[in-house]
């Protein structure tokens, strides 16, 4: 696969979903921040594992149980290989970023943060980085803050300096804003919380498959990906867990696998991984995920992170031509997220004519209704691009963008 | 299906110019619509008068042209309606947008008042369920007030 | 699909992997109990999302989203007329039968259970069954009580008669044991906790994809399903919950969908089905698991369940001619589940040289180590059947534990 | 991959005439090993004499033929034995067992003492990577009294 250059046309007929019509037109999909499409190697990887290897795994010593249980735990090192983690006893399956959240907020937050303690976000996060924090905090009486932005939709690093501080605990922050499109530096905000004994949960959603990602360098305690927005299947993600936190967690789902002992009056537990992946696990997702990993760096996420850039720095240039047209988030050193406003259309009206020329955009709050209400805005239309996105897509959207601003006049 | 049969040019031009929008003096009852998927939100309002006949009805709040249309359109309608007439108004308009009940009659007629009215413009949402929800936003709000609970989400 | 038999060759035709060599042997795949293999058509629909409507549901008014959104509600739908679900607004996807126990431990029982209730499950249930209820035990000081078993591995119904009795709140019991391979009269017993104001809930992992399931019969409180076990994917399970208790049910995960309205200082939340499913769910699975309904229906539950039984009264029949052989569990009306041991041939010994002849059973304490304990055996090996097995292969197994039983003497 | 390469008759004989089974009398250490896999559990104890040599070893509890034969072998092998030898012939035994750390090397040949000892009737055990727990189960507990604190988890 070497070869493949991101928009190239061999890249893209490695994907199905891509060639078809909608409404005629070809379909244009700019919706991959809410979730990507997936290459060949991935959809296969399913279908094989359900043609050959089909059992449950770590249960049993016959031949099909051996083999999807060597895969599947190649699986987690392949993944633990992907973000550089310290250990890949701390890459636990879950079912997605929200799960993965929720997660450290059960079986870590809720035992080792104490009544007064304070959580510290950002006005910037996705609902499922807000909610299980808000649920918690209820149940454990802690305090949750909101590190503010700057105008121009970035992080307000003076503000961040004084909220980094007791009694915040843990500061739990998204990589890429799937609505700004702003690129946190989780490095220098992870060392920095690290350097006052603060915790730090990565929600790399928006980035696991557009972005190199070294936990290792991160240093953060707890690194959490989406899998079907990296080319994976839906289903699946992951929570890594930092070394240095293993020994803070608490049981949290019961039932098959995490167990070491059940008696009628108690039970123990196994250590990490296995703790925290009770029950069947999603066998064929995580290793088709694992293939999607793969694909990624046969591309290089160097390479896709560029060339999102690229497209994002165009898609800036060719709407803001566009009459009444408002661009949301930062200007430069951006992923390929794209927010907008056309004055007195509202997004919901924008999306559904797109659609009508084959354009898949989203509308709406994007999850991220605290972040809207200092926008001041209710919605906005989104275009977000992806590996196999070309610059003349980019340019036929702009068009359309340009048409609905014509039917709406 | 063509755009136009979602956006009728009625539809268009109450979006652009909707009427009766703003707070009403001396109105008695209030209520909001909220639809979470889009975040939008609408307040309606009416001033019934002593015969329980409304008086006025405005509403306040932004959201795509379906629902502001929709919103715009039943402020007028509503206009000089018993409770009784207002209620019978709107579960027509929600059946019709929704498609009828009847298997067999997919043909998209409009029913009773709205077959000669303005609301008849809204017939296409039922080719695009996605809008229900739009078209209803407003006309769900009235009825809450007029009903005295919430009607059937749409 | 109408003429398909159970263990017809044109329904065995239908199952890839059924068709494979191991260790130079025909595969005999008896570990049906640990999960299901999958049919064509089934594999198929993940294939087809994945290629054609992949998207994000929920949230997306562009015709990508509408389609999946539509096939994943569906889906919904689908289960829940599979099961007679009185409302399928109940319907909740789950990562498996495992995360639908724990859900209820959390979202219902955890607000709903006071102090000193009681929690009674039954001395043969699965591990998944019985940890979830001792993690929230220990939190909210409930208690635990196990119903015992007749000899023969049926409930004990004088001694269940006096537990379905103050302080017990709740009885959580297996419909059938995946070990003993015991039915239990889940419609009977239902039927008395509800007379006495208990709740129930009905594990039918093991049922699901061998019996009739009608919920609006049952009429217990929460019904609990295995997609996996069932011919659908791995990652894929279901909680079905009564509309009497939709007024009960507390937010459980946090994040996208589940949501109404979220601000800095709070939030509020959708009604059923979406409060209990944040974040992206597993779409092509659940739309995969309706389709593994579909294919059920055809072959017809009563059909597939005679098959099963008829299966196991075989192997009880032919087993039981080998020297040393211990079957566990009833001796008639039971299902297609058959425990034994080897007498001096530890199960995990069976296990691997039955593998050596293509035979796949599961030797251990099958997450059920509190009924180990009750038998006296460590652990025992086991033979599950499916709707693909044939008397033939039963016949085959028969003599290969011959020869197992030949080569430990 | 032949079943005898598992089961070599030496590993049969002991597991149907398992040695030195059942409690030990004056046992100075017992310990147990666990597997959680199949629920096996096996005590193991020894009596160290007053020069720290091991003058018996005993094992009870059940378990599948490769846990029963090693637990078997290793009471006999232990015996006038020091702890630094012990733990030295266990964790070679471990090794082998796993597979040498030496990519280059699968050639399936045990060394030191093994090589020419009954314990290199588990060499073929590397070939079945799911049994490995067995193999290790008694000898881990062993390890755990003389070296103070669990081996590595094989
Ligand atoms: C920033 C961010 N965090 C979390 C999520 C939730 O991810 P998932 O769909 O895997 O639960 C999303 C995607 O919707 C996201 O964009
Ligand atoms: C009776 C019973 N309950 C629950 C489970 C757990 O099901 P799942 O694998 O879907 O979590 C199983 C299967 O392992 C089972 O047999």
């Amino acid at each position: 696969m070497h070869e493949l250059t991101p928009g190239s046309p061999s890249l893209r007929a490695l994907f199905p979903a891509l060639h078809q019509e909608v409404n005629g037109h070809p379909l244009l999909y700019f919706d991959n921040a809410a979730t990507t499409h997936k290459p060949t190697f991935v959809i296969r990887a399913i279908t094989d594992f359900y043609e050959k290897d089909n059992s449950n795994v770590h249960r049993g010593l016959h031949e099909l149980s051996a083999r999807a249980t060597a895969s599947f735990e190649a699986a987690r090192q392949r993944i633990g290989s992907f973000i550089s983690a310290p250990n890949p006893d701390g890459v636990i399956f879950t079912r997605g970023a929200t799960e993965a959240i929720n997660l450290v907020a059960s079986a870590w937050a809720n035992s080792v943060l104490q009544p007064g303690d304070r959580i510290l976000l950002t006005a910037m996060e996705h609902h499922s980085n807000i909610v299980p924090w808000q649920l918690l905090a209820n149940r454990a009486r802690l305090s949750i803050a909101f590190a503010p932005l700057t105008p121009e939709g970035r992080l307000d690093f003076d503000e961040l300096d004084q909220l980094l501080a007791p009694p915040t605990r843990l500061f739990a922050f998204t990589h890429i804003s799937n609505v700004l499109g702003t690129v946190n530096p989780a490095e220098k905000i992870c060392a920095l919380a690290h350097s006052r004994g603060i915790a730090t949960l990565v929600d790399a959603a928006q980035s696991c498959g557009h972005f190199p990602l070294d936990m290792e360098a991160l240093n953060c305690d707890f690194l959490v990906l989406s899998g079907h927005k990296m080319c994976g299947p839906t289903g699946i993600g992951v929570l890594a867990i930092h070394p240095r936190r293993f020994g803070q967690i608490s049981p949290w789902q019961g039932g098959g696998e995490m167990i070491e002992r059940v008696t009628f009056e108690g039970s123990t537990y196994k250590s990490l991984p296995h703790l925290l992946e009770a029950g069947t696990p999603p066998i064929a997702s995580a290793i088709a995920l694992a293939v999607a990993c793969d694909f990624l760096d046969s591309i290089g996420r160097d390479a896709i992170r560029q060339h999102d850039e690229k497209l994002a720095m165009l898609a800036l240039d060719l709407f803001s031509r566009i009459e009444g047209m408002e661009i949301i988030g930062p200007r430069n050193s951006r992923a390929g997220v794209v927010s907008f406003t056309l004055t007195d259309v509202h997004p919901h009206d924008v999306v559904e004519v797109a659609n009508r020329f084959g354009l898949a955009l989203r509308g709406g709050h994007h999850c991220a209704q605290p972040l809207m209400r200092v926008l001041a805005k209710p919605s906005t239309a989104r275009a977000s691009f992806y590996l196999y996105t070309t610059e003349d897509e980019v340019h036929r959207t702009a068009e359309i963008l340009a048409q609905v601003r014509k039917f709406f006049n | 299906m063509e755009l136009e049969e979602l956006y009728q040019s009625i539809i268009l031009e109450h979006s652009r110019r909707p009427r009766n929008k703003g707070p009403l003096e001396g109105a008695t009852h209030t209520a909001v619509g909220n639809n979470p998927a889009c975040g939008d939100e609408i307040a309606v309002q009416v001033r019934l008068g002593p015969t329980g006949i409304v008086e006025a009805a405005q509403f306040t709040g932004q959201g795509c042209a379906i629902s502001q249309a929709a919103a715009s359109l039943f402020t007028i309608k509503l206009k000089g309606k018993t409770q009784e007439e207002a209620c019978k108004l709107i579960r027509q308009f929600i059946e019709m947008v929704k498609g009828l009940p009847e298997e067999e009659d997919r043909s998209g007629k409009p029913s009773g008042e709205m077959l000669f009215g303005d609301l008849a413009a809204f017939a296409g949402v039922r080719k695009f369920p996605q809008r229900v929800k739009c078209a209803t936003l407003a006309p769900n709000a009235f009825y809450e007030i007029f009903a005295g609970h919430r009607s059937e989400n749409a």
